[in-house]
């Protein structure tokens, strides 16, 4: 297949080697599980169990609320100990509320849905439903709502299926091993997903520095004509799935448009897996593979954990720390988001739980730019960090805005290319925090303004009104008068 | 002789005419910059920037009497956008520091006088006449007119509280701001 | 003397120093002080127009329109340099032939402008009268320090041909510091004008900061 | 578990290179051509080099005192050894000791420290410390020697060195006109350049360096050695080099065709005046040049354009730091047009169209 | 040919009426914090001098020069230059409100912008030809414009730089000024040789 | 017109008027000594190049206008003792290093030089610029020169191997002065009698 180029990028060390031989182990049921009410992009789900009940293995515990939303199931059997606020999962460590789960060991399943018999030919909409039942999310990180993705085959004319293998962050063998294990699973969440979205082309994009992934995909997709296996160059940030489509087709896709816009849906390989069990076995989202890795990891491994698990139990896992960590990542180094804490839960989108020595974080004292332009030159997305980041300095949002900061994806190359270790990202996720921050104030100005308005008008209407009132009154007294003198004068 | 003080005042005579009657046909209507921060205004006309209501302020800002940053509901939000219209640049540390806030009812004081409700020009508090009144949070701006009109000092105001959708980075610390 | 004089004078001398502060009347300020005594009689030719011009306007400013404002100012200034120009030539020629160069630059000297638009329009003439005297005097105090610093650097001398400008008498001030081949050339070419213009202006601050005032950030066009 | 407090977004893995380690490459470049400068030029070039140098860090330290801010960062990122080491390769080798020092003030206090220190300041330091000695003191600045290599006969030793460089005592009969200069000043006694050529070194003598000028013009093959290395350590990319090599040479080469008696050709253009160190090491400061490549380009090709400009028609024979200066002025404005087109925008910063929509 | 090209490069680069001739300083230190003001000022001021050399070459050779008025250049030339300042500044209220805005107080000020009356006079102390005269004034006004957007050009840079407290503001713009210049004394000797 | 407009008109007109009458007066009364003082500069200048010993005419009003030899029209000033032209005075022009250096030269009738002083040149400060009196007595150096001493190939600086001083790096400048002083003698010696015409 003919690949076009994407711009920029860069080539970290990727150290893969640490953990991508390692074959998916189960992580031992924990004392205690946290599942977070909002694992995912969009509202919060709501509880629907209160401290002491029991659940079974994959009951329904929280329910999805509004459209873009996911619900939350039991990962095990066992007595909800409490619904309570804890530090979430997120660099804030602001509470949020959570399930803890106290697993009774049984594991014992609840009675889950009939497997949707040959799901290749079934109506779609069904499908859609199940996934959005099986509270499964994106788990290339993002963690947007899998069934609404599902849905925009109703709304846009699709061409084909991308599979999300590239796993271009450093560290990160999950989806590797997933692809490796699991190559038959995937293929057929994939084609399930393709005819859910009423699409006949699948095609499955890893980097080649994963041949044996590779391999085993186009192995286990042999079959199936309709099943492209791509491997494409390793380059950070390959994938990002604008950049990804781009490559795979030679597409731009327009700013503030989907990749839908010009005829691709990318979900990640998990995902595919994720729906595999839900159409084919009826069972909801209730662990994933999270890489355990990093130079201060004793054994680096692949877990399969269950969603509420903490990331404490993992590193126990894996033999605990070997040396003191720089810094604790949820995710990839280049996207991660520092870890809060050690208590942390495992949620839906935690592809990797990294400790970092200092050696590897390499993080240094910022200096003054130099203007190098490495920034520039390997931004993916065509932006110009170091001219931002100045203005961002001086708290000017707005050129800043013009100049793009809110197309930048956040990728983090131009943070690790910089010479100086300006933290350039960070001056962007700020940035961002602010636009966005005043645009909720303008919206909510907004809103008030209407509110006062129809006070206003409400005041007016009952002045009127009280006017209204006051003159019939007036009138009927006068009338009343009027009738009485003549009364009088009748009688 | 003649001709120097001829020809000076012929062209002085001339220019004053032509100037006068450009200054006419080219006349511009005075300009709607009044109208135009008005709409900028939240327009709740709560009257915390000292002028009877937003018309007023705008007017003040329009003769360039008031400062940018007089409006505390409209924000920083407000500040900044005016300034850009006016062409000023407006010291806004000020306003960084005022945390959002809205009214909450304690409950356990309130005796329903409905005072708060009819002070409110956002129709945030609701309520039945000797019921217990409570503020819909989202709708409160937080001008803290209710308070004063309490009579049982029910109400309070509070800081809108951070949630992990309002959360973001604060800015880095700029090790290599050398000054 | 009341305060207002004392703020006035205190204004045109320093706080509000046209060239320090200020920044206007920048073109004579660069062009005319690659020694000493030519920022003096520059100053002083100024400082004349300056005052003549500020008193007519104080004197008439009731009967000006707004819409030819302008050009009668800039009439009046013109007409005050021109007289100085012609009384200077036929009775004062020694002293033209060294500042006849300047005079005519004047009139588009933007400083005298400006004090006309932003102080004498508005205040009465004595008030005005002081303004323009005492913003030309600490604008010849600018342009003789500017003036200096670059003679001294470029050329090697002090006030040279002061005689030439102030008489015979004053030949004492007239000073050769340095060979004249040891100057550093770019001192007293453009570049150096707006050099020694900057460190001045970096001077006069440092002497605000150490007398506990603020610095004043901008140029003219932040004070409207 | 002591994990430090959250303060910092991702990413958490970072290149290694550095400040320092830049500017130390770009030393380790100079290395071969300043050695060998050393070597033509003597003692009195080694000890002007030392004096350079050494005032450089000495103002760069001063103004770090002044301002209040700590030495050890900014003094270790090797910046003011690289504008001093530079200024000094664009100096007459025998030029007195002053000129290093009153050239250190111009480059550091005025051209970088007023602009707030390293990466902030809008002109290239040494060559506004070369441009400002040039224009003080156009004698001194045009006093150059032919080579006189270390050891040789005739050379200065040790003590005739300090003599030259501190004593100001430049013997008479070794200036020789740079071979720009020598054209040039022929040319306006009416000598056309086909007449004057025959005089100047030939190009493969140029190349080497047997000729007159600074340290940094006469070893033209080890100022490209250089220029290489830093290419291929990724420290500089070609856009700056080649675009103003290569706008040097076509207005040459395409104005000496047209009238070959008054202008020359482009050949002599590469190989005279300070082309290569221009183009490889001064051209390229990343502070004052354009930080997208094709502002890079137009950066580089300006800066030929303007170099062959300046040469043949302004009154300075050599142009290249007056190129780069006003390039750098220009820098700003090309920064805001040559911004890469955004990913998914057009050039205009709108979203693209959708094809076909 | 020759000449209007040397005529045209002297005017704009060599001896540019900013950096070389001192002329329009005010405007330069002060409509350059932002490119599109500069641009904006340059235009506005390109169309005064070039409107007012030609009326002003007119009072010059029918009135001045034949009626040995001399000594009245300065006062009318002024009057010239005042009344198409005036009546650019109401043409710009009425056609841009926006371009008004920015350019705020210093319309007016164009009127003392030295660099009208410098070119004027320079235009009568050069004797030239019409052609050449409007030429010339064009040029120098082009001159004028390059260097007041490449000055604002680096002062928006200058804006994002930390510049130390005493310096910035306007000493930084005057050292800016300086280096400018200094940068442009390549082009000196150009036009003669 | 409009009242408004012709309330502008007036105004302005007014003050023209005044300042216009203030102006013409002032001309009137400073015309004179202006005039005077004008000519004692032109006097004293060309004094410096034509010593007051050889003549006892008014310099300034005994002139012709002539072409030189590269067609400019200049005006030649001439001395005459007892009715007797005894030396001329007339610019001359030459090619410096920042383009034309306008000299004023004289001669006596014999053609040897009375004095050249610089008028007018563009030469760098501190370099090209030592041709001003002011800054040197280089320029002092012609007096008493002529087209035979020295000898005519010898009128040239030193480094082009003629008679000469250059100053220290700037040979360009020298080098114009000599060759305008050279041609301006052998304009006279061309024109000679056109020049004396009357003797
Ligand atoms: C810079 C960047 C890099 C990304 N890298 C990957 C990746 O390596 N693998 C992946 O599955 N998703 C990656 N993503 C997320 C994808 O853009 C996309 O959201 C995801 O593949 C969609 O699949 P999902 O909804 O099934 O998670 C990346 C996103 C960005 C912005
Ligand atoms: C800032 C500075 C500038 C100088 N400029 C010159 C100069 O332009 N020409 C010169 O001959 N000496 C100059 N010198 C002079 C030296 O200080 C030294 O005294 C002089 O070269 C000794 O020289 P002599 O032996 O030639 O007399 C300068 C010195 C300094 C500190
Ligand atoms: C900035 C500068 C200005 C110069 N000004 C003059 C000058 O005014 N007069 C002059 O003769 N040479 C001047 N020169 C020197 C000439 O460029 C040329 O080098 C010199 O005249 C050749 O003389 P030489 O043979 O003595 O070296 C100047 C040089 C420079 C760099
Ligand atoms: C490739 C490269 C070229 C450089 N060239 C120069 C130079 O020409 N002049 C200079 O003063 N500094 C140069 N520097 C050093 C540094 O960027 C300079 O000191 C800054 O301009 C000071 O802020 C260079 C640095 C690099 C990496
Ligand atoms: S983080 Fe943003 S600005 Fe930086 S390289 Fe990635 S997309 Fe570009
Ligand atoms: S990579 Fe860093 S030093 Fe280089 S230009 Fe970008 S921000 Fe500046
Ligand atoms: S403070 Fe703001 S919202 Fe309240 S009246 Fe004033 S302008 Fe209106
Ligand atoms: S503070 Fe009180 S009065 Fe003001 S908006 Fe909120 S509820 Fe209404
Ligand atoms: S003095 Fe020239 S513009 Fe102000």
């Amino acid at each position: 297949m003919k690949l076009f180029p994407i711009r920029g990028g860069i080539h970290p060390d990727y150290r893969k080697e640490l953990s991508s031989e390692k074959a998916i182990v189960a992580l031992p049921l924990p004392e205690l599980l946290y599942i977070p009410l909002q694992q995912h992009i969009g509202a919060p789900a709501e509880a629907l169990v209160q401290a002491g009940e029991l659940v079974k293995k994959g009951q329904l515990i929280a329910r999805s609320q509004g459209g873009i939303s996911a619900p939350q199931h039991a990962p095990t059997s066992g007595r909800i100990k409490a619904v309570t606020d804890i530090p979430a999962p997120h660099p804030s460590g602001l509470p949020q509320p959570t399930i803890i789960l106290e697993p009774d060991g049984k594991d014992e399943w609840t009675d889950l849905p009939e497997p949707i018999a040959d799901p290749l030919n079934a109506d779609p909409q069904m499908i859609r439903e199940r996934v959005a039942q099986a509270g499964i999310v994106g788990m290339g990180g993002a963690a947007f709502p899998s069934a609404v993705k599902l849905d925009l085959g109703t709304r846009y004319k699709l061409e084909f299926l991308l599979l999300n293998g590239a796993e271009c962050e450093p560290y990160l063998t999950c989806d590797d091993r997933v692809m490796r294990e699991h190559a038959d699973e995937v293929i057929d969440g994939a084609r399930i997903m393709a005819h859910t979205l009423g699409v006949k082309k699948i095609v499955i994009a890893i980097e080649q520095n994963k041949p044996q992934a590779l391999a085993a995909m186009t192995g286990a997709a042999f079959t199936f004509s309709e099943v492209d296996v791509v491997g494409v160059p390793v380059q950070y940030p390959m994938g990002s799935e604008r950049h990804l489509v781009q490559a795979i087709t030679g597409r731009e896709t327009p700013a503030k448009k989907l990749t839908a816009d010009i005829g691709v849906v990318v979900h990640n390989v998990a995902t595919a897996r994720a729906v595999h069990q839900a159409v084919r076995f009826g069972r909801p989202l209730l662990s994933r593979v999270v890489t355990v890795s990093g130079g201060a990891v004793r054994e680096p491994n692949n877990i399969e954990a269950p969603i509420g698990a903490r990331v404490a139990d993992l590193v126990a896992l894996c033999g605990g720390f070997s040396g003191e960590p720089a810094s604790l990542v949820n995710g990839g180094p280049m996207m991660g988001q520092p870890l809060p804490g050690l208590e942390a839960p495992v949620v839906k989108g935690m592809s990797g739980v990294l400790a970092l020595t200092a050696g590897e974080v390499n993080e240094q004292p910022a200096g003054p730019c130099i203007r190098c332009g490495a920034c520039v030159a390997i931004c993916p997305c065509g932006l110009v960090p170091v001219e931002m980041a100045a203005f961002i300095r001086k708290d000017n949002f707005d050129v800043a805005a013009q100049l793009g900061v809110m197309d930048c994806v956040s990728c983090g190359s131009c943070s690790w290319a910089c010479p100086s270790h300006i933290p350039l990202v960070h001056y962007f996720n700020y940035a961002k925090g602010m636009i966005n921050a005043q645009e909720r104030e303008r919206r909510k100005n907004e809103r008030i303004k209407l509110l006062a308005e129809a006070h206003n008008a409400r005041m007016e209407k009952l002045a009127v009104a009280a006017e209204a009132k006051r003159a019939a009154v007036a009138a009927r007294k006068a009338n009343l008068a009027a009738a009485t003198g003549e009364e009088k004068v009748e009688a | 002789m003649l001709i120097a003080v001829g020809s000076l005042t012929v062209m002085g005579i001339a220019l004053g005419g032509i100037l006068g009657a450009a200054s006419r046909f080219l006349a511009v209507e005075e300009n709607p910059l009044e109208e135009e921060l008005k709409a900028m205004l939240p327009g709740s006309q709560c009257g915390q920037c000292g002028y009877v209501g937003c018309a007023q302020a705008a007017a003040a800002l329009a003769r360039g009497e008031a400062p940018v940053t007089l409006c505390p509901p409209g924000g920083r939000a407000v500040a900044e956008a005016l300034a850009r219209k006016l062409g000023v640049t407006a010291d806004l540390s000020e306003h960084e520091e005022k945390v959002p806030q809205y009214a909450v009812v304690r409950e356990e004081f309130c005796v329903g006088c409905t005072l708060c409700s009819k002070e409110c020009s956002v129709d945030a508090i609701v309520g039945a006449n000797k019921l217990m009144h409570s503020v819909i949070a989202e709708a409160c701006h937080g001008c803290g007119k209710c308070v004063k009109v309490c009579p049982t000092e029910a109400i309070e105001m509070r800081p809108v509280p951070e949630t992990l959708s309002t959360w973001h980075w604060a800015k880095p610390q700029a090790e290599h701001v050398l000054h | 003397m009341t305060t207002q004089y004392r703020t006035i004078i205190r204004d045109g001398l320093w706080d509000n120093n046209g060239v320090l502060s200020m920044l206007l009347g920048m073109c004579p300020t660069m062009a005319m002080t690659t020694s000493a005594t030519n920022g003096l009689g520059m100053g002083v030719a100024t400082a004349v127009v300056m005052a003549a011009s500020s008193l007519l306007v104080a004197t008439f400013r009731n009967r000006i329109t707004q819409e030819v404002r302008i050009p009668v100012y800039i009439l009046i200034v013109a007409a005050m340099v021109t007289l100085v120009d012609l009384c200077m030539n036929a009775w004062m020629h020694e002293l033209y032939k060294v500042l006849g160069l300047f005079i005519p630059l004047i009139v588009s000297n933007c400083l005298p402008l400006a004090r006309l638009e932003a102080f004498a329009a508005k205040e009465p003439v004595l008030p005005s009268f002081l303004d323009g005297l005492f913003m030309g005097i600490g604008f010849t105090f600018a342009l003789t320090a500017i003036g200096a610093v670059r003679e001294i650097f470029g050329s090697g001398t002090l006030f040279a041909d002061a005689s030439l400008l102030l008489g015979p008498a004053f030949r004492f001030m007239e000073m050769h510091l340095m060979s004249s081949n040891m100057g550093v050339l770019m001192m007293i070419l453009p570049p150096g004008g707006f050099l020694v213009t900057g460190l001045l202006v970096v001077a006069k601050r440092m002497l605000d900061v150490r007398a506990g005032k603020a610095i004043q950030m901008g140029g003219a066009h932040s004070a409207a | 578990m002591s994990i430090a407090p959250i303060s910092k977004s991702g990413p958490f893995t970072h290149t290694t290179s550095s400040v320092p380690k830049t500017m130390l490459t770009v030393l380790l470049a100079l290395v071969p051509a300043t050695a060998f400068d050393a070597y033509l030029f003597g003692w009195p070039g080694i000890l002007l080099f030392a004096v350079t140098v050494g005032a450089c860090v000495a103002v760069e330290a001063g103004c770090l005192a002044l301002a209040g801010l700590p030495m050890k960062a900014a003094l270790g990122d090797y910046s003011a050894v690289l504008t001093g080491w530079l200024l000094a390769m664009s100096l007459p080798p025998w030029a007195p000791w002053w000129t290093g020092v009153l050239g250190a003030v111009f480059a550091i206090a005025l051209a970088k420290h007023t602009f707030g220190g390293l990466g902030q300041n809008l002109f290239n330091p040494a060559m506004v410390a070369r441009v400002a000695l040039l224009v003080s003191f156009p004698v001194v600045m045009t006093a150059w020697v032919m080579p006189h290599p270390l050891f040789s006969a005739g050379a200065p030793g040790f003590s005739d060195a300090v003599a030259i460089t501190f004593g100001g005592n430049l013997p008479d009969s070794v200036s020789a006109a740079s071979a720009l200069g020598y054209v040039k000043t022929e040319l306006s006694r009416g000598i056309p350049v086909t007449q004057s050529m025959a005089h100047v070194p030939d190009l493969m003598d140029m190349a080497l360096g047997l000729r007159a000028g600074s340290m940094g013009e006469t070893s033209a093959i080890l100022i490209l050695a250089g220029g290489l290395f830093l290419m291929a350590r990724r420290i500089i990319s070609w856009h700056i080099p080649l675009g103003m090599m290569g706008a040097l040479f076509l207005m040459g080469t395409l104005f000496h065709m047209l009238d070959p008696a008054r202008y020359t050709d482009g050949m002599f253009h590469l190989m005279s005046g300070a082309t290569f160190l221009g183009a490889f090491f001064i051209a390229t400061d990343y502070v004052t040049s354009p930080v997208s490549k094709p502002g890079q380009l137009v950066f580089g090709i300006g800066c030929g354009v303007l170099t062959w400009v300046i040469r043949t028609y302004a009154g300075y024979p050599e142009g290249m730091a007056f190129a780069v200066l006003l390039m750098n002025s220009l820098t700003p404005i090309i920064d805001q047009y040559t911004r890469p087109r955004a990913f998914g925008r057009s050039r205009k910063g709108e979203p693209l169209p959708l094809e076909g929509k | 040919m020759k000449e209007y090209v040397l005529l045209i490069v002297g005017a704009a680069l060599v001896n540019n009426v900013i950096l070389a001739r001192f002329l329009g300083l005010c405007s330069f230190m002060g409509v350059t914090t932002r490119i599109d003001t500069a641009i904006g000022m340059g235009m506005a001021t390109t169309f005064v001098i070039t409107v007012s050399s030609m009326a002003d070459w007119a009072v010059e050779a029918y009135l001045l020069e034949p009626f040995g008025l001399g000594y009245l250049r300065t006062v009318t030339f002024i009057l010239v230059i005042a009344a198409a300042v005036q009546f650019t500044e109401m043409t710009v209220k009425k056609v841009s409100p926006a371009l008004f805005q920015m350019l705020g107080i210093y319309l007016p000020l164009i009127t003392t912008n030295c660099a009208v009356l410098g070119v004027a006079l320079l235009l009568v102390a050069g004797r030239m030809s019409f052609i050449a005269s409007t030429l010339f004034a064009f040029a120098s006004s082009i001159g004028y414009t390059l260097v007041m957007v490449i000055f604002a050009g680096l002062r928006e840079r200058l804006a994002l730089a930390n510049v130390p407290r005493l310096f910035a503001g306007p000493p930084i713009g005057f050292i800016v000024a300086s280096l400018l210049a200094l940068a442009f004394m390549g082009f000196s000797g150009m036009s003669t040789n | 017109m409009k009242p408004g407009t012709l309330k502008h008109a007036v105004i302005l007109g007014s003050f023209c008027l005044g300042f216009g009458l203030l102006l013409a007066v002032t001309n009137r009364l400073t015309a004179a000594d202006i005039a005077a003082r004008a000519l004692e500069d032109k006097q004293n200048s060309l004094s410096q190049v034509i010593p007051d010993s050889i003549h006892d005419n008014n310099l300034v009003t005994d002139s012709i206008a002539m072409k030189d030899a590269r067609g400019k029209d200049i005006t030649v000033y001439r001395a005459r003792k007892n009715g007797k032209v005894s030396g001329v005075a007339y610019e001359i022009y030459g090619t410096g290093y920042g383009g034309e250096i306008k000299l004023m030269l004289g001669v006596d009738v014999a053609g040897k030089v009375l004095g050249v002083r610089v008028l007018a040149h563009h030469e760098t400060p501190g370099l090209g610029d030592k041709i001003e009196e002011k800054k040197g007595d280089w320029i002092l150096r012609f007096t008493g020169l002529s087209l035979l001493k020295p000898a005519i190939e010898k009128w040239k600086v030193k480094k082009d191997g003629g008679e000469f001083d250059q100053f220290a790096g700037a040979t360009i400048t020298p080098r114009g002065v000599v060759l305008a002083i050279r041609n301006g003698l052998e304009f006279f010696a061309a024109h000679q009698a056109q020049m004396t015409e009357g003797n």
